[in-house]
């Protein structure tokens, strides 16, 4: 089953962009997405080694969290258009932050960076090589720390969750 | 009888061919085989005399050009008759006497096979029965003289005699064509017995003087006339039996043949007088006077020849029947005594190793007998009584007595002057045999072998039975060449030896006793054996004047060009520029006229939308030279503009793939960027910017401000005006219907217009091709071959990853998660656009460059080794395959009996998913797709391995053996 | 109703290169010989396809000797009509010739210095035969851009420093001319609707004034990108040194290219602007003959200040170009017959040179000639060695006299094609065989010009040869394979038989003259081609 | 609107003319981009201006001809499109080549000599 | 613009808010993107164009053809998702290549070194 | 009210193109090439909107595609910029 469907969850999604694209549910585009479902990660397949395919332990959890995500975009993106408008007299406070990461699963940093980025007022930079520890730009800063606890708790441990990360990694960060 | 005719002509030119073809060493064999072909000649012209001798003139004729009433003709009457054996009697013993002259080191294939052709072209000059074709043989006679004159080549007086000859003479051709030309016009036929007979109509046509100046032209250039004559003495550094047959006999005959030959249609009027007997004159006087001060033998030989060519012109240009008879006769006499003395010539150079005369003394010793043969033929050359030089001259004085009338003089004191010093310098061409034998010579003097002063024998003999016996020996042969050209109005003549004592019998004795004492005067008062310049004459040279003429003539050409053109590529640019604007101007009356602007409500945001674009393009314009990332960015504006000008303006398919070419062409150049050299600004390397370059700018934004008004003007004058009733309709209309599909750009595109897209996808092909084997050899230059500065520093902790550790678990990791978990989305969405693009917008291009910015993306991530290493795309092959499925669904069509590219659609029920539609353009739109992506990553691809490749070498180009053993996977 | 099978041979000249091409892309480049083979084999069939389609163009076998070939089965003038007529078919003709010839001579080494030689040299017929036969502005574009594309890519094959010099500046300059190729057309299809050959010229009656401008704004435009093509004076700078740093079999096909802008003018301009024209009538005409002039003073110029012998050869062929130009414009039916001749004689004389030329470089030691040539200028006079001649190896007495052949085509002297061109240039020139016509100043001037142009090209010619041949000192004979001397001598020889036999080819270029300048017989055969029906035939005429 | 598009192809043009008139190679190449933009947008032009009325017949009816827009420039633009992104990566990569071998980027392939 | 007409009043109320809000969105980020004074801050006035100004749009479009073409329309929702997956990879490569190409070029007044993350290479 | 949607559509419109404007001035000034690349990035996503505006102005979908193919694939140069940026190469 692995052979010839390396990831449902990814033809799953594959066939419902065909569906959707299509918008059409008749038999014969059900037929050609599911080829297209399992042939195009099969053609993928040796380019996606490194990073496998994701696998969601708490689909749920996942969920709860782009809820919370949304809520927290649409309120940054009224702050940040805000501080746009009617910049604060004395400036900004934008800064770069740093955040000591314990995620190190690939799809999950790479949920966590979607998430941050997506949020207006922060910005992913990197992730220091050395020492494991994500850099962020946070467009006004008011209490550094409570960014570090605030990433920490509400978005990394729900990700690392989500991932159920396992201690035997196939690929090691 | 025609066919002998044939053969005649033919004979040498085959005789010419085998003589190329045998070994080098061959002396016998050449001769013989000259010898044979020549007699078989002069076999041909006797039996041909059967008709000939009785005033009938034999026709051979081909068709050649019909259209414009040109055959391949052959016409033999007296006087071509009585050429073809000048030609044939005087060859034949010029090659025997060649068979002795040339060393036996020297290579005589050549040398006869020339001498044949040469042979060969003359007879077709004289046997020419129309005047093109006689044009072409007279060419072929300055082509063959040149290789011969030219045949010791590594002498540079062989090569400039050679080249002088050959331009000379072939300009005269190109003269003498273009008079024919007009001839011809006036005659209406280059047939030469319509234009022989049509004399009066030419003389009174108003282009008369144009043919007559031209064709003097031709014929004055190969006669060696004043001032055409400076080649002649030139030509002498051929093979002393090449100038005893071509500078006396034969070719420098041809001019004069050409005169008498339309003497009944040119001759007779005022103009021809002036121009030919003025030449003539000229001629004479100064080839007869320089010949005097020459010292080399053969030098002197070629201005007596001059002189004696003008005398014959001299004698033609006056117009009398008489004396043309006169010329005609000089014509063969002189061409026996001046061959002899040629001959006479050589013997002296090859037994001696010189032919100077200041060297030259008291020969007669060592060899008496040749000494004998050329004092008579000099004495046949001066004129004195008893040999042929004597009678003709004698009818020379006396038509120079006869045109002068009574009262005018002139010409006789003309023809007496030009006896004075022919005797001069025969005198001065016999003394090399008087006087004490000098010691300094090269060789050791001796008399020839027996067969080499044959030829020359014979011809002397030639000479004493003329000059004795003229009625019996030549008297018919001369009448028979005379009527063929006067016809009724030959007039009639004996030649005698006696005429009593008369005025021409007075000038000769005072010719020749003026000669002797002038002769005396000149070595004793004037240094004669050694003076370097000829007197009165050394200001005008031909040579030199020919010289540099041709010199000024290449440097003038060399600054023509440099004027008229360019080799730089900006001044080309600006005159396709100039031209796209100042010739629509210029031809077209009127321009179109212009409607006055309506300004609509949806404007103002497409004014705004453009107010981006032109912003983007005119910034780009500015910062192209010393910002190219910026300028590529702004550029990129520009066409994020044009594809949502695209889109609102109801071209779907043209937003989607300018949308992805867009992005293509930015990898694209991005790619290139790195390999071109740092610029910096003028300001950042303190220059100033001249105000010739401030110049120059303002010129070409004059042009571009103009040129882009012009554009603008026509798009406003296209746009407001109505659409004509065109085609575009027609595909709308059928479509659906016929095309199967309703996306009518996408069914033009693979049917209607199916083989513009074929066309389009192999050009891709072919620069996909182009570029990779361009890239095979690229050499970087040495400054960009090393890693780049963001990868050479430790600012950056990364900048030493390698590519692929950056991908999988470095700096790139979390973005690669992004960018690999996207690739089967592109997959599906390139699938959904190649699929939907026959009904929808869409289609295989678009399709395909969406597959390609897939992969790259891939290649982007995770460097080129790595992605090989799991991924090999034969891009090669994918274009292959691509063009090979478009064409082979076009030929499809062939085996129903349809032409290329017809579509069909089948019509398919299948269960479960009920009717599906499968249009035969569809395989078409595969190929497409397939080409388009394998062309796509060939190119990119190719690209990019160069990085690889540079700094795989860090020092040092890459070698041959790598560059051909690049991959061929990309 | 099916379509006869040999209709279908209009389209093969453009079919079998495409699939030659793509096939050879997909052989690795090590089976060389094969490759060769193919590629040979593709050029052999070809020249048996135009000569077959000239013997029908010519025979009878269609009606008015024109073949109309419906691409995709769509009537004219809505689909892309291909035409085989006498000119497409002597074209075409003359092209496999080429190609045949360069390509036996590329086999001992061009086409083994680089990648994919056989492919893009496939594709570069294709693109020839292509323009040649299109009946269709548009589809003509994309002809040319596959001709130019290949070509690109020949001319840069195993590219080095003046290659590619010379290469960007001849890219460069073609893609400017080709954005112009696409102003015209579209300028064209706005003022007329319409991209089809004939179609535009049986529009031109229905067109205002206004969209007379337009159309005349059209075409004046895609005249400058073809004129920058075919090198016309002052648009064909880029010319020169793309033929001398070309390799030979490129320059040779090179040389045909020139000819193609100069077919498509001749095509395009006495159709649409022919006597028929109305009001359009005689557009241009008259530029195309001061500027075919201007293109002949330029090119003998350059002949007689070219030391280089590709340079040499390069302005050879834009006097031909200009000859050609001048005869167009000239506006005379007889004056075009001979032009064509002229086509025929110097396309090939010129391809054959190109090819000589690198032969000839093998023996020529640069040093030799510039103190040949000082020796010249100073008149220095050698020591007379003495006179025994040198024996010339057969190997040079080859090259000598196709270097003659050679040069007296090109110079237009006797005996060979080019003096029968000439001639009949200017007997045609003098004679229009229309009464009471007499010659204007252009008449002299065209007739002054190419005999100046001769003579220039003779004393240029002239000098190179002697200077190679007879003053380069000793001449270690050079190696001549077989395989570089045929193509040479096939040439050489086509032009001794076109010679030969002028007569008729003349008259066969007289019917091809007469077909062009009768261009409603031409509109009314392609507007009226049928579209086959049947049973997959959906597509009636209605 | 006719206005706006065709000042929009006038400038375009004029920015092409003027780039490739200079002497660095990816000024040219750069000119040629935005010369076969305007040329791109005046081919397209010439079926005229249409807004929201693309050549698709997607309906149960034929459209109006005359009220939809001109298929056929498109499709020529779309070939012009595709040949125009060929050409430039030709452009380009003979640019480099040239700008390896002979050691600059002046579209001569030499410095001009001042 | 017929096909309006047939928009039922509901679903105009909420569109109009939806395209005002979106509208503005975008024009503020852009209006950051172009006024806030260096790279670091611009950066983010796109982020708000991206998610909030992008995503009325997209819920405004998805309805309208929805009401409009009486049947789920909600292929709009692939756009969301693509920006969603593509726009943090921008965003994050654009910061690391500014962040390092300042530090390299020692942008002191760049704002890279606000916050004590990144330091200036020690000059030589 | 529909007439007030129309309005807003327009709005919209009116709002997308001058968000470009605003783009274009960044992209024109600079000063950094990342400032740049920011801008052109910016002005791709306003393209896609653009794109999605006009669909809803039109009421037809054919403008769809356009936004979808923008949303995948219009990161794909700005990635290429970044990396050229960054790395001095965009494919190692
Ligand atoms: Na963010
Ligand atoms: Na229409």
């Amino acid at each position: 089953m692995k052979r010839g469907l390396p990831s449902p969850l990814l033809s799953g999604v594959l066939l419902a962009l065909w569906l959707l694209l299509n918008q059409s549910l008749s038999p014969a585009h059900l037929l050609l997405g599911a080829v297209l479902a399992i042939v195009a990660p099969l053609l993928a397949r040796p380019l996606m080694q490194p990073i496998g395919y994701p696998r969601l332990a708490k689909p749920v959890m996942l969920i709860r969290l782009l809820g919370m995500a949304l809520v927290e975009i649409v309120h940054s993106a009224i702050t940040v258009s805000r501080l746009i408008l009617f910049p604060k007299p004395d400036g900004m406070n934008s800064q770069f932050i740093k955040i000591p990461l314990d995620l190190r699963n690939p799809y999950g940093l790479a949920l966590l960076s979607c998430l941050i980025n997506s949020t207006p007022g922060t910005v992913w930079v990197e992730i220091l090589p050395d020492r494991h520890e994500l850099v962020l730009h946070v467009f006004d800063l008011h209490d550094e720390q409570w960014w570090v606890a605030t990433i920490k708790t509400r978005y990394e441990k729900p990700i690392i969750d989500i991932f159920h990360e396992e201690i035997h990694e196939e690929n090691p960060p | 009888m025609p066919t002998l005719l044939l053969i005649l002509i033919l004979l040498p030119f085959v005789g010419s061919a085998v003589a190329a073809c045998m070994p080098a060493n061959a002396r016998n064999r050449e001769a013989i085989l000259a010898s044979v072909v020549t007699l078989s000649g002069l076999l041909v012209a006797a039996l041909l005399y059967s008709k000939v001798g009785n005033g009938e003139v034999v026709h051979y004729r081909a068709t050649w050009l019909p259209a414009y009433g040109v055959d391949f003709a052959l016409r033999m009457d007296g006087l071509a008759w009585v050429f073809v054996m000048l030609v044939l009697v005087i060859g034949l013993l010029v090659m025997l006497y060649a068979r002795y002259y040339m060393s036996p080191k020297d290579p005589v294939p050549r040398f006869f096979s020339f001498l044949l052709a040469f042979m060969g072209a003359m007879l077709g000059v004289v046997l020419s029965g129309n005047l093109i074709q006689l044009v072409v043989f007279w060419e072929l006679t300055s082509l063959t003289s040149f290789l011969l004159i030219g045949y010791w080549h590594h002498r540079i007086d062989a090569r400039r005699g050679a080249r002088m000859a050959f331009t000379v003479t072939a300009t005269g051709g190109l003269c003498l064509l273009f008079g024919v030309l007009i001839l011809g016009h006036i005659v209406g036929s280059y047939d030469l017995d319509a234009v022989l007979a049509a004399g009066d109509l030419v003389r009174a046509h108003p282009w008369y003087l144009a043919a007559l100046i031209f064709i003097a032209l031709g014929a004055l250039t190969k006669s060696a006339q004043f001032p055409f004559h400076f080649w002649l003495p030139h030509a002498m550094a051929a093979p002393t039996p090449v100038s005893a047959y071509l500078h006396s006999a034969t070719m420098v005959k041809a001019g004069v043949f050409l005169l008498i030959r339309l003497w009944p249609t040119l001759s007779g009027s005022q103009e021809w007088v002036w121009i030919i007997a003025g030449a003539g004159i000229c001629t004479m006087l100064l080839g007869s006077f320089a010949a005097i001060f020459q010292h080399d033998m053969k030098g002197l030989l070629a201005y007596s020849t001059i002189s004696h060519l003008g005398l014959i012109t001299l004698l033609l240009g006056l117009g009398t029947p008489l004396a043309m008879v006169a010329a005609v006769f000089h014509t063969f006499n002189h061409a026996i005594f001046k061959a002899s003395l040629f001959m006479a010539a050589g013997i002296i150079d090859h037994e001696c190793g010189t032919r100077d005369m200041r060297i030259l003394r008291g020969l007669y010793r060592q060899m008496p007998f040749t000494g004998t043969l050329a004092i008579v033929a000099s004495a046949a050359m001066a004129g004195v009584p008893l040999l042929n030089g004597f009678l003709s001259k004698e009818m020379f004085f006396a038509e120079t007595a006869l045109v002068g009338g009574t009262e005018d003089w002139s010409m006789s004191v003309v023809a007496v002057m030009m006896g004075i010093f022919s005797v001069a310098y025969s005198l001065r061409f016999i003394s090399v045999f008087f006087g004490k034998p000098t010691q300094v010579l090269p060789k050791m003097p001796h008399e020839p072998p027996r067969w080499m002063r044959f030829p020359v024998e014979i011809l002397v003999l030639l000479c004493l039975v003329v000059g004795i016996a003229p009625g019996p020996s030549v008297e018919p042969t001369l009448k028979l060449a005379v009527a063929s050209v006067l016809g009724e109005h030959t007039p009639a003549f004996s030649l005698q030896i006696w005429h009593g004592f008369n005025v021409p019998l007075l000038k000769s004795v005072i010719a020749l006793l003026g000669g002797i004492t002038f002769y005396v005067l000149l070595r004793k008062y004037f240094a004669l054996a050694t003076r370097d310049k000829t007197p009165l004459l050394n200001r005008f040279n031909g040579a030199q004047a020919y010289e540099t003429t041709i010199l000024r003539l290449g440097v003038a050409a060399s600054w023509l060009v440099k004027w008229l053109g360019t080799q730089r590529l900006q001044p080309q640019m600006l005159l396709l520029m100039v031209a796209l604007v100042g010739i629509p101007l210029l031809l077209v009356q009127p321009l179109p006229k212009f409607a006055k602007p309506v300004i609509a409500g949806s404007d103002a945001l497409f004014a705004l939308m453009w107010l981006i674009g032109c912003a983007c393009a005119v910034t780009a314009a500015w910062q192209a030279k010393y910002h190219r990332l910026a300028a590529l960015m702004l550029v990129g504006g520009t066409g994020i503009v044009t594809s949502l000008t695209f889109l609102w303006l109801s071209a779907p398919d043209l937003a989607l793939t300018q949308l992805m070419v867009e992005t293509v062409t930015t990898v694209l150049i991005l790619l290139g960027l790195r390999w071109l050299p740092p610029r910096l600004t003028p300001r950042e390397l303190n220059i100033q910017v001249s105000h010739r370059v401030w110049l120059r700018r303002s010129r070409d934004i004059l042009v571009a401000v103009v040129g882009g008004l012009g554009m603008a003007a026509l798009s406003y004058a296209v746009l407001t005006r109505p659409a004509p009733q065109g085609i575009g309709d027609f595909f709308l209309l059928r479509t659906l219907s016929e095309g199967g599909g309703s996306n009518a750009v996408n069914v033009l595109l693979v049917d209607f217009r199916g083989f513009d897209t074929m066309g389009e996808i192999t050009v891709l092909a072919i620069v996909a091709l182009t570029v990779y084997a361009l890239l095979r050899r690229f050499r970087p230059a040495p400054e960009s071959m090393a890693i780049p500065a963001q990868r050479a520093n430790d600012v950056d902790p990364v900048a030493r990853q390698a590519p692929a550790q950056q991908a999988n678990n470095g700096y790139l990791l979390v973005s690669g998660v992004y960018l690999r978990f996207l690739l089967p989305f592109m997959i599906v969405v390139a699938t959904y656009f190649f699929l939907r693009g026959h009904n929808l917008p869409g289609g295989g291009f678009v399709a395909g460059l969406i597959f390609a910015v897939a992969i790259i993306v891939q290649y982007m991530l995770a460097g080129t080794v790595w992605v090989e290493s799991r991924f090999g795309l034969r891009a090669h092959l994918w274009i292959a395959y691509g063009l090979v499925i478009a064409c082979l669904t076009g030929l499809g069509a062939f085996l129903f009996g349809y032409p290329f590219l017809t579509s069909h659609t089948a019509r398919l029920h299948l269960p479960l998913l009920g009717e599906i539609h499968v249009p035969s353009a569809f395989f078409f739109d595969l190929g497409v797709f397939v080409a388009v992506v394998g062309t796509t990553m060939l190119i990119l691809l190719a690209l990019a391995h160069q990085s690889v490749r540079s700094h795989r070498l860090p020092q040092g180009m890459p070698t041959a053996a790598q560059t051909a053993s690049a991959p061929e996977t990309i | 109703m099916n379509l006869a099978w040999d209709q279908h041979l209009i389209v093969v000249p453009v079919l079998l290169p495409l699939l030659c091409g793509a096939l050879l892309i997909a052989l690795n480049e090590r089976r060389h010989h094969l490759k060769f083979f193919i590629n040979l084999g593709s050029a052999i069939c070809l020249l048996a396809v135009a000569a077959r389609l000239m013997w029908m163009a010519d025979s009878g076998h269609w009606p008015q000797g024109i073949g109309v070939y419906l691409a995709a089965n769509w009537a004219a003038p809505f689909g892309i009509a291909l035409v085989a007529d006498r000119l497409a078919a002597l074209m075409l003709l003359l092209t496999a010739v080429l190609a045949t010839a360069a390509l036996l001579y590329s086999m001992q080494r061009w086409s083994r210095i680089g990648v994919h030689f056989h492919s893009l040299f496939q594709f570069l017929l294709m693109g020839i035969n292509g323009a040649f036969l299109t009946h269709d502005l548009f589809n003509l574009f994309v002809f040319f851009e596959v001709m130019l594309a290949a070509s690109y890519g020949l001319l840069l094959h195993g590219y080095n420093v003046t290659r590619i010099r010379a290469g960007m500046q001849y890219i460069a300059i073609n893609l400017a001319a080709s954005l112009l190729f696409l102003i015209g057309v579209a300028l064209i299809y706005a003022s007329t609707g319409t991209l089809n050959m004939a179609d535009l010229a049986a529009r031109l009656s229905a067109i205002n004034t206004d969209g007379l401008a337009l159309l005349k704004v059209g075409v004046a435009v895609l005249a400058i990108a073809f004129l920058a093509k075919s090198a016309m004076w002052p648009l064909g700078f880029w010319l020169p040194a793309t033929y001398a740093a070309a390799s030979p079999p490129v320059a040779a096909m090179l040389v045909l290219m020139t000819k193609v802008g100069v077919y498509v003018i001749l095509r395009v301009w006495l159709l649409i602007f022919s006597g028929e024209a109305g009001a359009a009538a005689g557009f241009g005409f008259d530029a195309l003959l001061w500027g075919g002039m201007a293109t002949i003073v330029y090119g003998a110029a350059g002949m007689l200040a070219s030391e280089a012998p590709g340079r040499l050869a390069g302005f050879g062929a834009i006097v031909s170009s200009g000859i050609l130009l001048s005869v167009i414009g000239y506006g005379q039916p007889s004056l075009v017959t001979a032009g064509l001749y002229y086509l025929l004689g110097s396309t090939l004389a010129l391809g054959a040179f190109m090819l000589l030329l690198e032969l000839i470089e093998r023996i020529r030691s640069p040093g030799a000639a510039v103190l040949a040539l000082t020796m010249e200028v100073f008149t220095i006079e050698e020591a007379p060695d003495e006179p025994v001649g040198e024996s010339i190896p057969g190997a040079l007495a080859f090259l000598g006299l196709s270097f003659a052949g050679c040069a007296l085509i090109i110079a237009g002297l006797p005996p060979l094609s080019g003096f029968v061109a000439k001639f009949g240039l200017f007997h045609a020139l003098l004679n229009p065989g229309v009464a009471g016509s007499t010659p204007t100043p252009a008449t002299w001037a065209l007739m002054a010009l190419i005999l100046l142009s001769g003579l220039a090209a003779t004393i240029a010619l002239l000098r190179f040869g002697v200077r190679t041949f007879w003053a380069a000192g000793k001449i270690s004979p050079p190696h001549l394979p077989f395989i570089e001397a045929a193509p040479i001598s096939l040439l050489l020889l086509l032009c001794v038989v076109l010679t030969v036999q002028a007569g008729p080819v003349l008259a066969y270029l007289e019917r091809t003259t007469e077909d062009l300048h009768r261009p409603q017989r031409y509109i009314d055969k392609v507007l009226s081609e049928p579209v086959i029906s049947g049973p997959l035939g959906k597509k009636e005429v209605q | 609107m006719e206005l706006v598009m065709a000042l929009a192809i006038g400038i375009l043009f004029g920015s092409g003319i003027w780039l490739i008139l200079r002497p660095r190679s990816f000024q040219v190449l750069t000119g040629l981009l935005l010369m076969s933009y305007a040329v791109n947008l005046f081919i397209f032009m010439m079926g005229r201006l249409w807004i929201d009325r693309p050549p698709l017949t997607l309906g149960a009816h034929l459209p109006d001809p005359a009220t939809v827009a001109d298929p056929l420039p498109q499709a020529l633009v779309l070939t012009a499109i595709v040949i125009g992104f060929a050409t430039t990566a030709l452009y380009l990569v003979i640019m480099i080549g040239s700008r390896g071998l002979t050691g600059t980027d002046h579209v001569d392939g030499r410095e001009p000599d001042q | 613009m017929n096909e309006m007409e047939t928009i039922p009043l509901w679903a105009a109320a909420l569109l109009v808010p939806l395209l005002i809000l979106g509208g503005s969105i975008i024009l503020i980020g852009a209006l950051g993107l172009m006024r806030l004074p260096d790279f670091y801050q611009r950066i983010h006035g796109p982020a708000i164009t991206v998610t909030l100004g992008a995503g009325c749009l997209l819920i405004a479009s998805m309805l309208y053809f929805t009401v409009l073409q009486s049947r789920l329309v909600l292929h709009e929702l692939l756009i969301a998702v693509f920006v969603l997956m593509t726009a943090p990879v921008v965003s994050m490569l654009i910061m690391r290549a500014a962040v390092y190409r300042d530090l390299r070029a020692g942008k002191r007044d760049s704002g890279v070194a606000s916050g004590d993350v990144y330091r200036f290479p020690e000059q030589e | 009210m529909i007439s007030l949607l129309a309005l807003a559509i327009n709005y919209a419109l009116i709002c997308v193109v001058i968000a470009m404007l605003f783009c274009t001035v960044r992209l024109l000034i600079g000063p950094a090439a990342h400032d740049r690349v920011l801008a052109l990035d910016t002005l791709w996503m306003c393209g896609m909107l653009l794109a999605l505006i006009l669909g809803m102005r039109f009421g037809s979908q054919i403008y769809f595609e356009a936004a979808l193919l923008i949303a995948l694939l219009g990161f794909v140069s700005t990635i290429a910029f970044a990396k050229f940026l960054m790395r001095g190469e965009i494919i190692e």
